[in-house]
This record gives structure tokens, C-alpha cells and sequence, in this order.
């Protein structure tokens, strides 16, 4: 086919398309290790940005020491999850049924991890480069590395739904998770599946990073560009991790994209801030929380 | 259904809204529906002025859903409820306190960090003046048998005297209708009698209606006029105590034989 | 800050006379035991980013003025005294600047004041020195148009910027523009001025896009500009969020060259980042340390010998450095510590040896007329240079600012003056 | 002695409004202390100069606008991000009238303007919120993004169309206001500039202070902790606590509107700076830290943590700020000020119990 039959409209809708993969990507990416400690354990996490930090620094700096940057990922990970860890054991145990005394706590541990960055390592980093190309259509590309993102994305989502399904540790996290005391009279372990459900959380935001580091400037503020994202995520998302994160990313997406493509990345980036809003007056158990009700209505129907 | 049910004895109403008569709650067809789940089944439901009614029937038989709805805790998904003859269903909760009717929750809710004193002021300053508080303070309390512990903080009350003070609380407002969800639950057969003859007094006083939601048969027995057994959502008898307990049908219902 | 006794005169006021006129004479002095006067010698404020957003700009500012006040002190000083230097770091936070701006003034009684990297810091302290007759340099360069009597804006303007780059790019590429621009006063005046420019020179603008500040994805962007295939874009970027564009131009292999006034000589992108991102990008610079003059590189040579970590001496370090000189030359003409009498010396007219070259002072827009030139970057990110201008900060005489002959604090905007804007 | 005990049954009679089991603090060592310390700030500028006084004005209208919050969060129990978006609206509209109006009346209508917009405002976004039946957690995230909304609104404001009448909003610049804190009308009146705008923060945060002290020591103040405390409970009392939210909240941000107008004057500028994160944190840290059922002590968390801003100047401020606040946070839950008055207890008691086992005489009780 000559490209001069297919008609505009088509690359307009492709690129649009493109164009929400980009935001799908960040916006789950950016949520889920978040959702996973907000969801489960009621942890408003304010240092979220910088476990993502933490990963991104983590990848850039063994990338710079020698290794393969898949290898260099994985550190980035491996770092981030032990720096969570030792934050649970130490700070966030104490925490657990003082959801507003988390995010003060929280918040403090971002200004901590933020400044001992730039201490540590200076005001930027070399950057970590992986030139992918573009997809290109009619007058238009897209950029490979974050389409791959969006994929990614979706794989994160299917292995977490995989884990908290089908592996002991997920149903045992669960079950903690609903009512610790049942749980614990069952002999599940409930501080070791708090300490897991944590460090799950922090080595996903390790993850982001990771991921992120070819497609960012990483320096220390790096954390900042994912947390409003993240929380608006998972507050339309609501408590559900996995269908709420990818609902929200959908639904976000659309509107980030739909909208940027109207009038402008400001257009975008306000309606995402507004459709927030609007969510939670709507629903606020979120996405998840309607989704129940539609579930039941049906049910009733029947 | 419960309606189809030939057992059931509704209460014969003299029009819709229970006007014109002793009637000081009247529902209709009032339903409550959970998703797929009917916790409230097309009641139709009355009490006397003055009359002290309980509420048995096994457990998910729908009694806290149908209390949540006369209080307005929960908003029906169909029917009506009168109150003094006059359309109470879509009115607000604090607006039906106003009217005339207090509750006392299942779970102790006693603002747990305030004493005694603190807790009766929250109902007290708002039908009292502030040079009246102490002495209606004390009243209230030397009728729930309270008055040594007025300092005391509330979470260092016993059960029973937080069960107390929760209806010497409801009565701060001196209501036309209180509604008690299982006001014994968990108590000493002591703080039961204790409890009895509170509510004894005060409806025989004070002319006070009551709807007690309870579990303890014996409990109901000393005080009910009546009694209503919710089964499955809907009224599945209603009489006094000696009939409910002769009937057979109710026995059914308990034990879980219903086939 | 040094130690001052109680003044006789508050003493005899508290005993005699009694409390209330006591304090009054001492909110006069400065308080019973407050510190009235700062340091005995000269001391100046050099209030610059080393945390927070702008770190990255500012730590060279701040090195550049303290390698400046360390040679001029081993040089013996400015009228003979050593300078003392007052530096907390404002922390890219503007509640701070103002904090730290009347700490300076008030109980350190700074002599000058080095202060902001971004205009919003700016103009959070030109308030506060304003109140106080500050003598007040700033660096950066900026949008232009700021007609204050004490302060004075070294830094090029926008106006000199654009005015080399764009023009130049208009006759080597074509007149077809696609304007981005970070979507705040210095990006929007700078699209502004663009549109000027292209307007002078019959080129015509094909679409522009104002992005918001902290904006990290530019899919949407490269697509819309890909549609237009302009001839080439005149890119006013701010800040690390929007040095993604960069990296995503490359994947999609965006290849219209870009006109710029923001990248390269402020936050060394062309060092930071990988090639090819910044693969023909022209940037309209006053200074960078690329520069093969034998000033620069004296400049260059001096400052990696003092920090020898530094990642890289910026152009607006240059600015400190040769205003650091330009004040501690203006004192010693006029023979004075004193503020007005400083500025009324710089306001003669006043040259001063840059490491970008000889540049003189504007008397009546307390601007530099600067030396600019247009920095490329190759595939290889190696910067060349490829024009030399020498352009005066024309626009504050267009719209009548003679702060020798008018005392005035505004803030001109080109599209106040202009029509089509 | 006579006299003596007069003056302590006037001293009682004027506490006795702003006292109850609402607040902590009702002892006269507290009362002493908070004479002494608005006395301390009253003679701090003849201590140290009119210009040392510029920086603490600044802390104490931070201060208040912690206060704005303790006021919902710790007496009503709703946290909210967003008092920070009331501070900012005030400011913001503070300076288009007086930039509209630079006279006098400009100035005094500014005041009456801006503090009527952010209470608006406030009373709007709560109508929204609790009648909607928005709750908790959410709460605080509606009213987070509330203020972020603003923040990048604002920041793309640097246009000439985003002029209303002489104002320019100025975006990312933010916006030279350049009229003093000032009432009268046309060309006669009083300003307070300097030394003296720090007097109208001092007075305006101790008569915040002592008005919040007796409003959550009233029947509505009542209702408010019963609400905090248990919602259903209190509904079921007559209460419409919907309302009590409403009410609460649209004070809280009329306190936070006050505090704006007080930073504009303070400042001479306002940047959407104001409704960023951080910003938005800052009075919850101050609140939290201080103690949010504690006014004062979120009075005094709030001076304290901005002087120490302030003093540290090296790469290590932020490291130190930040660990202080999770120290304080895991080992005071309720912040400072409980602990200190259980300390004040505890020291009470066991001179009391000294004093009992020696050779004190009873009688002193009695006349107290």
C-alpha cells in the first residue's frame, strides 16, 4: 500500500496512540511500587520519588563502573531493596497504623535521601544512554525505549498479579494485609510479611528508576518528576494494587494524551490534576470501589 | 418472601403514615438492598408511643440494617418511614435526633478519651445552657448509677458502666424513641439487671419508646412489651414474649432448620 | 558577624530617661544586644545555589565569585582592606533568598550583593533591594528589561542572544520556524523576541508550543513538529526535566537543527549528555569555557586550579567573576565603600577586561553590551564557534530607560512596545 | 493579701474563656510562660534592632498559617494539604487590588478582599469535599492536588493576557506587590511597614491564638473534637457534622488567607511557589512536630524549625532537618507539646509529693 492512500486521520490516531503508551508506561510505572505499599499497608510513602532516585542512582553508577546495563538495572534494584529494607526495620515498623505521622516521617526520610545524594555524588550524573530509534509513520515517530516501557508495564502488572495470586508469600502478604490478627493466628508470620510487602514496594519504585535512567536527566531532584503522577495514579486507581494501577494509568493516560494532543503539554498535564479531583469526589474509593459497585448491580440484575 | 409468608402478623395500619394515632414510628415497604443481597425486605413496622419493643432473630436476619435506616445511617433503596406521622425518609440523620429519636450503637462508642463529664456535654450543651451543665450532669448520671465516676476518663469505665452512660447519654436529649442495638452484649448477668431496670425506669418515667435490638432472650423477656423477630430480612412474627417463645415457627428459624 | 557594646547613648537613655525612650533609641541603633554593624571591613553578598533545583547552575557562580574576592584579596584587597565574603546557600528555595537577602543586608551590611540564579529568585529579593538602595549585580542571563537603579543585570539578555543566533540561522537554514519554549516569563519573552526577530527578517513562524517547566516526555512535541518540518527550531528549554528532549530528539532522529539561547554554556548539556543529542544545536552565548582566547582560557586554567572537581565553569560564572572586578574597580575610582557613590561611578560609564573580552558598561541600563557568539555543537558534541557580534543591550533604550537621568525599579516586557507580538 | 487574691480572681475570670480540656495548657505556669513568651517577641526588636525583627515576621506568619491547620486537623480531624492554596489565593488577590487600587483604600480593601476570597474559596473546595462525601485520606489528597492544580495554573501565567487590570499574574516570576500592609482610606491612613508589620503579625497570631483557644473551648468547639473523634457517634447526638467540617474548614482557610496577606506584605511577592509540595508540607511538619492538638506548640515547632532553616547554612541543613523530623515523629507520635505538659505533670507531682512528705503547710492550697 502507497502511503498516499492511507489518509491522515490514520497517523493521527496512531500517533495519539503512541502518545498514551508514553504516558501508560510512566504513570503505571511510577504508581505501582507506591500502590503496593499505599494499597496494602496504608503507607502514604512521601520518599517514594526517592527509592525511584535511589534505583536510578543505583543504575547509573555501577553503568559508569563497567557493568552491562541490563546488569546495571538489576543492581539498581538490589540497592533500592536493601535500602528499603533497612528504612523498615528502622523507621517504617513504627509507622504502621499512623498513616499521618508516615507521610511526616516520610517526607523528612525524602529530604535526607535527596541531600545526601547530591553530598555523595554531586549535582548530576553523566547520563546513561540506549538509543533504541523510533517507530516512524507517515510524518510522525515514536520513540522504541518507551514504547518497550508501556510493555514492560503491562509485564510488572501481570507478574505482581502472579505473585499475590498464586505464590505463598502473596497470599500470606494478603491475608496480613486484610486482618493481621487472623492472620497471625493462622501462624503466618505478619512482621516478616510486612517487612516483604515494603521492600516489594521499594524495589518496584527501584525498578522505575532503573528503567527510567536512559530515558532521564538523573540528579538528585529525579524523584520529584514521579511523585505527583504517582499519587494522583493511585488515588484514581484506588485501594485495589493492580486493577486500580492499571485502570488509572489507563484512564490517565487517555486523558494526558487525548488532551496534550488538543492543546498542549500544560492542557495535559492540568486535566490530569483535575480528573483527579474530580475522581475522588466521584468516587472515592476509586476506580476499584466503583468497579465493586458496577459488579453488584450486575449481580442484582441476574 | 416474608410478606407471602402465612405465620407473618403485620401490624394493622390505621392509614399509611400512622397518623391520627399512638403510633410514633411507622414504616412501609421499607427495603434495603446490598448489591445482590436484601438485608431489609418490604417492612412494614410500628411502634406505640411509649412502648417498649425488642427486635430478635438470628444473626443476618437484617436488625442493624433495618436500625441504620430508621436513624438514616443508611438510605433505604425503596419504601418510607413515619415518624409522628410525618415523612421522616429522606430526612438527615441529626435531623431525625431532632425530631425525637436517639440511638445507641452496637460497639461502645463513647468518645474514649474524654471523662464522664466531657462525654455528657457533647449531647448536654446542646439543650442546656452552660450554668445548667453541672447540676444536669449530675442528674443524668445519678440515674445511670455514674455519679462517682464523673472525672473518670471513659476509656477506664468498665463495660457496663460504658453501656450505661452511653444511654444516660441518648437520654440527654430526652428523646421520644430510643433505639438500643444489643445494649447487654457481652455484659454480667449483674450489669444486665443493672441495664434492665435503667431502661425499665425511664420508659415507665419518662414515657420513652423503645426498639432494643438483643440476642439474650432473658434480657428481653424483663423488659419487652413486645416483640418482633426479623428473619431473612422481613418481620417473621410479632406478639408478646410468651407467644414468640411458644411458637414453634421461631424455634425453626433459630436452629437454622428452615427446609 | 563582630561584636558592638552596648552605646553609651542607650545606656544613659535606659537609666535616665526610661524603657520607652530606651527603645526607641535602640530600635534606632539596632537593638541592646543586637550586633549593629556587621563586618568592620568590606564584606559582600554572594547569595547562589549549591542544593534544590538549581544547584547545578549555581555552584560555579558561587566558585567563580569566591576565586574572584581570593585574588583580589592576595592582590591586596580592594582600597586596601580584605573583602569578607557572607555565602549560606539560598538552597533554590525563594522564601530563603528573601531571608537571606535582608540577613545580608541588614546584619551583615553587605557592601554588594551576588544573588539568584532563576528570575523568580530575582525578583522575590528585588523588592527587599530595593527598600534598602542595595547595589545589587545579577548574573544570569535573563529575559531582559529590568530598569532598577541598583541593580545591575551583567548577564546577556535575551535580546542579545537571539539577536546573534537567530538571524544568522535564518540566512544558514532557511525561514521557516517552529518556536518551543518553556512556558514561563523568560521562555515566553524570549518566543517573543524570536518572533520579533523572524518578523525583521521576513521569516515566518510555521507553530510554536509553550512547555511547561518540569514537562520530561516531548513525544507529543517532536510529533507536532515533524508535521510542520520546519527549517529550524528556536528552542528556549529550561531546566533537567526538559534536557529529555534532547535524548528523545535522537531517537526519533529529529534532524532540523536548532536555534537556541538557553542550552549548553548554563547547564553543560553537550558534556552531560551523550551524542548525538545535542547535534546541531547553535547557541547565541556571551561566554563559554570552550572559548580559544588566551583570556578565557587564563580563566579557565585559574579556576580548575582552585577547584579542581568542579564539572564545568558555566557563563554565568563568568559573569560573577568579571563583575566581582567591575564593583571592586568602581570602589577604588571612586575612592568608597559607599553604595551610591559606587553606583554612581559605574553609572559613568565603566569597561572592564572579561575572560570573554574587553566589555563596557552601560551607563543608562546598568547592562552589558556583550561579545556574542554563536557556540555549535557537532555529532560529537565539540563546540565550535561560528560568529562574532558585539551587540549592545539595545531594547532599554528603545522604551526610554536612562537610570542616570530617572530613578525607576520596573520591569520592561518586549510586548509592551511592540505590535504583532 | 486581699488584693492579691482579687487579682487572681480577675486573672482566673479572663482565663476562663480561653480554658478547657480541649487545650493543653490551663495551669497558671502556662499562662505565666505565655505572658513571658509575647512579652519576649513583643521586646525583640528593642533587643536586637527593627531589622532583626524582619526574618522572625516571616516565621510567625508561617507560624499562623500552621495554626490554620492545627485548628481542622487537631480539633476537627481533617488534614489538609491544601491550606497553603488559601495562603496563595489571599496573596495573589491581595496584590491585583492594591495593584488596581494603590491608595489607602486599595490597601484596607486588599485585607477585607483577600481574606473574603481564600475564606470563598476554602468554603467552596469544603462544600465539595464533605458533602461529597470525601473522607480521611482523601482528604488530604484533594486537598493536595487542590494546591497543585493552583501551582501549575500559575506557573503558566506568565502570558500578558493573564493581566487583571494592572495586575500581571506573572506566572513562574510570580508577582511584585508592592503596596505595604496598610488601612485607611484614599490618601490618609496608617502602614505598617518594617518593625511595625511585624507588631500586626505578633498581635494578629496571639489574638488568633487566644479566639482559637476559646472557640474550641465553646459548645462549637465541642462538637468539633466530639466529630473528630467519632463522626457517627456525634450525628447521632443532633450534630450536623457535615456542617461542623464545613465550618471548621472554611475557618482554617480563612486563617490561612489572613496569613497570606500577611506573607505579601511581608515579602512585597508571591510566586506559585507557595502551592508546591514542599511548601504544602511545611505547616503538617510544623503542626506534627509541635503537637496538632497544640496550638502553641505548633506556634513554637514553627519559629524553631525555621530559625534552625535559617542558622544552617551548609550542605548539611537538609540532612539534619529531615532526620530531626523522623526522630520526633518516632519517639513523640503526639509531637512536643503533650510531652511537655505529662513533663510538667510529672514535675508537679513529684514536688507536690515532696512537699507533702516535708514540712509545707497544707493551708497554701486552699487560697489557690
Amino acid at each position: 500500500m502507497s502511503t498516499d492512500t492511507i489518509p491522515d486521520a490514520v497517523y493521527v490516531v496512531l500517533r495519539i496512540f503512541f502518545e498514551f503508551t508514553h504516558s501508560f508506561g510512566l504513570l503505571v510505572l511510577a504508581t505501582v511500587g507506591l500502590a503496593v505499599i499505599f494499597g496494602m499497608m496504608g503507607i502514604i510513602n512521601l520518599a517514594h520519588g526517592e527509592f525511584i532516585l535511589i534505583g536510578a542512582y543505583g543504575t547509573t553508577l555501577s553503568f559508569h563502573a563497567g557493568l552491562p546495563l541490563p546488569l546495571a538495572m538489576v543492581t539498581g534494584v538490589a540497592v533500592t531493596t536493601v535500602v528499603g529494607l533497612i528504612l523498615e526495620r528502622t523507621v517504617i515498623r513504627h509507622l504502621y497504623d499512623r498513616l499521618l505521622d508516615s507521610m511526616v516521617a516520610t517526607f523528612g526520610l525524602s529530604l535526607v535521601i535527596i541531600q545526601l545524594t547530591r553530598i555523595l555524588f554531586g549535582n548530576t550524573t553523566n547520563n546513561v544512554s540506549l538509543s533504541m530509534g523510533s517507530i516512524s509513520y507517515g510524518p510522525y515517530s515514536s520513540g522504541t525505549y518507551r514504547i518497550l516501557l508501556a510493555v514492560i508495564a503491562l509485564v510488572v502488572l501481570a507478574v505482581l498479579y502472579w505473585v499475590f495470586t498464586r505464590t505463598k508469600f502473596g497470599l500470606r502478604a494478603r491475608a496480613t494485609m486484610q486482618d493481621a490478627e487472623t492472620a497471625r493466628a493462622m501462624g503466618v508470620n505478619t512482621d516478616r510479611m510486612y517487612m516483604l510487602t515494603f521492600g516489594l514496594g521499594a524495589a518496584l519504585a527501584g525498578l522505575t528508576g532503573a528503567l527510567f535512567t536512559p530515558a532521564f536527566t538523573v540528579d538528585p531532584e529525579i524523584g520529584s518528576e514521579f511523585l505527583v503522577e504517582s499519587f494522583v495514579t493511585v488515588v484514581v486507581g484506588g485501594p485495589s494494587v493492580l486493577i486500580g494501577t492499571s485502570l488509572g494509568g489507563a484512564l490517565l493516560g487517555t486523558i494526558d494524551a487525548m488532551f496534550t494532543w488538543i492543546g498542549g503539554s500544560f492542557l495535559g498535564e492540568i486535566m490530569i490534576l483535575i480528573a483527579a479531583i474530580i475522581a475522588i469526589r466521584i468516587m472515592p474509593e476509586g476506580i476499584t470501589g466503583l468497579l465493586e459497585d458496577w459488579r453488584q448491580k450486575r449481580r442484582e440484575d441476574e | 418472601m416474608a410478606t407471602s409468608d402465612p405465620t407473618v402478623k403485620t401490624t394493622q395500619a390505621v392509614d399509611e403514615t400512622g397518623s391520627g394515632t399512638d403510633r410514633i414510628l411507622q414504616t412501609r415497604n421499607l427495603r434495603k438492598q446490598f448489591g445482590g443481597l436484601t438485608a431489609t425486605d418490604d417492612v412494614d413496622f410500628a411502634v406505640e408511643a411509649g412502648e417498649l419493643r425488642c427486635l430478635i432473630g438470628p444473626n443476618g436476619a437484617g436488625k442493624s440494617t433495618f436500625l441504620n435506616l430508621i436513624t438514616g445511617v443508611l438510605e433505604p433503596t425503596a419504601g418510607s418511614i413515619y415518624y409522628n406521622g410525618s415523612d421522616i425518609t429522606d430526612l438527615e440523620s441529626h435531623k431525625r435526633v431532632d425530631r425525637g429519636i436517639s440511638i445507641k450503637f452496637q460497639v461502645p462508642s463513647l468518645y474514649q478519651e474524654f471523662t464522664v463529664r466531657q462525654n455528657v456535654r457533647i449531647p448536654l450543651q446542646r439543650v442546656a445552657s452552660s450554668s445548667e451543665y453541672e447540676s444536669r450532669t449530675r442528674e443524668i448520671l445519678q440515674r445511670c448509677n455514674l455519679e462517682g465516676e464523673i472525672d473518670t476518663v471513659a476509656s477506664s469505665l468498665s463495660h457496663g458502666q460504658q453501656q450505661r452512660l452511653e444511654i444516660g447519654m441518648a437520654m440527654v436529649l430526652e428523646p421520644d424513641l430510643m433505639l438500643l442495638d444489643e445494649p447487654v452484649a457481652g455484659l454480667s448477668v449483674e450489669e444486665s439487671a443493672d441495664i434492665a431496670e435503667l431502661l425499665t425506669s425511664i420508659n415507665e418515667t419518662d414515657g420513652v419508646a423503645f426498639i432494643v435490638i438483643e440476642h439474650d432472650i432473658d434480657f428481653v423477656e424483663s423488659i419487652a412489651d413486645r416483640v418482633t423477630v426479623l428473619h431473612q430480612g422481613g418481620i417473621f412474627t410479632e406478639g408478646t414474649i410468651e407467644d414468640v417463645r411458644a411458637d414453634p415457627d421461631v424455634k425453626r428459624i433459630y436452629l437454622g432448620e428452615e427446609h | 558577624m563582630s561584636e558592638q557594646r552596648l552605646s553609651r547613648r542607650s545606656v544613659i537613655a535606659g537609666s535616665s530617661v526610661g524603657l520607652v525612650s530606651a527603645a526607641a533609641g535602640c530600635i534606632e541603633e539596632g537593638g541592646l544586644l543586637g550586633g549593629g554593624g556587621g563586618s568592620d571591613g568590606p564584606i559582600i553578598g554572594v547569595l547562589e545555589d549549591r542544593s534544590g533545583e538549581f544547584a547545578l547552575n549555581g555552584e560555579s557562580k558561587w566558585q567563580a565569585t569566591l576565586m574572584a574576592i581570593e585574588e583580589i584579596n592576595a592582590d591586596g584587597g580592594v582600597l586596601g582592606e580584605e573583602v569578607e565574603v557572607y555565602d549560606p546557600d539560598p538552597q533554590s528555595d525563594n522564601e530563603r533568598y528573601q531571608e537571606l537577602t535582608r540577613e545580608a543586608i541588614n546584619s551583615e551590611q553587605v557592601d554588594a550583593l551576588w544573588a539568584a540564579y532563576s528570575s523568580a529568585d530575582r525578583e522575590a529579593i528585588r523588592p527587599i533591594v530595593n527598600d534598602h538602595d542595595q547595589l545589587y549585580f545579577y548574573t544570569t542571563q535573563y529575559e531582559g528589561g529590568v530598569c532598577d537603579e541598583t541593580v545591575f543585570p551583567v548577564g546577556a539578555t535575551a535580546r542579545q542572544q537571539l539577536g546573534a543566533v537567530i538571524p544568522w540561522m535564518i540566512e544558514e537554514f532557511g525561514d521557516e520556524i517552529y518556536i518551543i519554549n518553556a512556558d514561563y516569563n523568560f521562555g515566553n519573552i524570549s518566543q517573543d523576541w524570536v518572533r520579533l526577530l523572524a518578523d525583521e527578517e521576513g521569516a515566518e513562524i510555521v507553530g510554536s508550543e509553550e512547555i511547561p517547566l518540569g514537562e520530561t516526555d516531548f513525544a507529543s512535541t517532536i510529533n507536532d513538529i515533524q508535521a510542520e518540518d520546519p527549517d529550524f527550531i528556536a528552542s528556549m528549554l529550561v531546566g533537567s526535566d526538559h534536557e529529555n528532549f534532547y535524548d528523545q530528539r535522537a531517537d526519533n532522529e529529529l534532524d532540523i537543527p536548532i536555534g537556541s539561547s538557553t542550552t549548553m554554556a548554563q547547564g553543560y548539556e553537550h558534556e552531560r549528555l551523550d551524542p548525538p543529542g545535542l547535534a546541531d544545536i547553535y547557541v547565541g552565548v556571551n561566554y563559554m569555557p570552550e572559548l580559544e582566547t588566551e583570556a578565557s582560557e587564563e580563566f579557565t586554567d585559574k579556576f580548575y586550579d582552585e577547584y579542581p572537581d568542579a564539572e564545568y565553569v558555566n557563563q554565568e560564572a563568568q559573569n560573577n567573576y568579571f563583575s566581582v572586578y567591575l564593583w571592586k574597580e568602581a570602589v577604588e575610582e571612586a575612592g568608597t565603600f559607599d553604595q551610591d557613590e559606587v553606583i554612581a561611578q559605574l553609572e559613568s560609564g565603566m569597561e572592564v577586561d572579561a575572560p570573554e573580552g574587553t566589555i563596557e558598561l552601560d551607563p543608562a541600563t546598568h547592562h552589558m553590551t556583550h561579545h556574542m557568539r554563536i557556540g555549535h555543537s557537532d555529532e560529537d558534541h565539540n563546540i565550535t564557534f561560528d560568529e562574532e557580534q558585539y551587540i549592545e543591550p539595545s531594547f532599554l533604550h528603545e522604551v526610554g530607560c536612562d537610570l542616570t537621568e530617572e530613578s525607576e525599579t520596573t520591569q520592561y516586557e518586549p510586548s509592551d512596545f511592540y505590535d504583532g507580538i | 493579701m486581699s488584693v492579691k487574691s482579687s487579682i487572681g480572681v480577675l486573672a482566673n475570670r479572663l482565663r476562663e474563656p480561653f480554658e478547657g480540656p480541649n487545650t493543653i495548657g490551663n495551669t497558671n505556669g502556662f499562662w505565666i510562660g505565655f505572658l513571658l513568651t509575647v512579652l519576649l517577641f513583643a521586646i525583640y526588636p528593642i533587643l536586637f534592632g527593627p531589622y532583626a525583627a524582619l526574618n522572625p515576621a516571616q516565621f510567625l506568619v508561617f507560624a499562623l498559617l500552621a495554626v490554620s491547620l492545627t485548628f481542622i486537623w487537631g480539633f476537627c480531624g481533617i488534614l489538609s494539604f491544601g491550606q497553603v492554596a488559601f495562603f496563595g489565593v489571599a496573596g495573589y488577590t491581595f496584590g491585583i487590588v492594591t495593584i488596581n487600587i494603590p491608595t489607602y483604600t486599595g490597601a484596607t480593601l486588599g485585607i477585607i478582599i483577600a481574606v473574603a476570597v481564600a475564606t470563598a474559596f476554602a468554603a467552596v473546595i469544603g462544600y465539595f469535599m464533605f458533602y461529597g462525601g470525601v473522607r480521611d485520606v482523601y482528604v488530604t489528597i484533594l486537598t493536595l492536588v487542590v494546591a497543585l492544580v493552583l501551582h501549575t495554573f500559575m506557573e503558566q501565567t506568565a502570558g500578558s493576557q493573564w493581566t487583571i487590570g494592572e495586575a500581571h499574574l506573572g506566572g513562574y516570576n510570580g508577582m511584585n506587590v508592592p503596596q505595604d500592609l496598610a488601612v485607611g482610606f484614599g490618601e490618609t491612613g496608617v502602614a505598617f511597614d518594617g518593625v511595625a508589620h511585624y507588631y500586626v503579625v505578633l498581635f494578629t497570631l496571639v489574638v488568633t491564638y487566644l479566639l482559637l483557644r476559646a472557640v474550641v473551648n465553646s459548645r462549637f468547639g465541642y462538637a468539633m473534637v466530639a466529630t473528630r473523634e467519632d463522626e457517627a457517634r456525634t450525628e447521632m447526638f443532633g450534630y450536623n457534622t457535615t456542617f461542623i467540617k464545613l465550618a471548621a474548614f472554611t475557618v482554617g482557610g480563612a486563617i490561612a488567607g489572613i496569613s497570606g496577606v500577611l506573607f505579601v506584605t511581608w515579602g512585597a511577592y508571591i510566586n506559585p511557589s507557595q502551592f508546591e509540595l514542599v511548601a504544602a508540607t511545611m505547616p503538617v511538619i510544623y503542626a506534627s512536630i509541635g503537637g496538632r492538638k497544640s496550638f502553641a506548640g505548633t506556634i513554637l515547632a514553627a519559629v524553631a524549625i525555621q530559625y534552625l532553616e535559617l542558622q544552617l547554612t551548609g550542605e548539611w541543613a537538609f540532612v539534619i532537618v529531615g532526620s530531626l523530623l523522623v526522630l520526633i515523629i518516632l519517639t513523640m507520635p503526639d509531637g512536643i507539646a503533650p510531652r511537655v505538659r505529662n513533663l510538667v505533670l510529672a514535675v508537679g507531682e513529684w514536688r507536690s509529693n515532696r512537699d507533702r512528705s516535708g514540712q509545707s503547710p497544707p493551708a497554701e492550697e486552699v487560697s489557690d
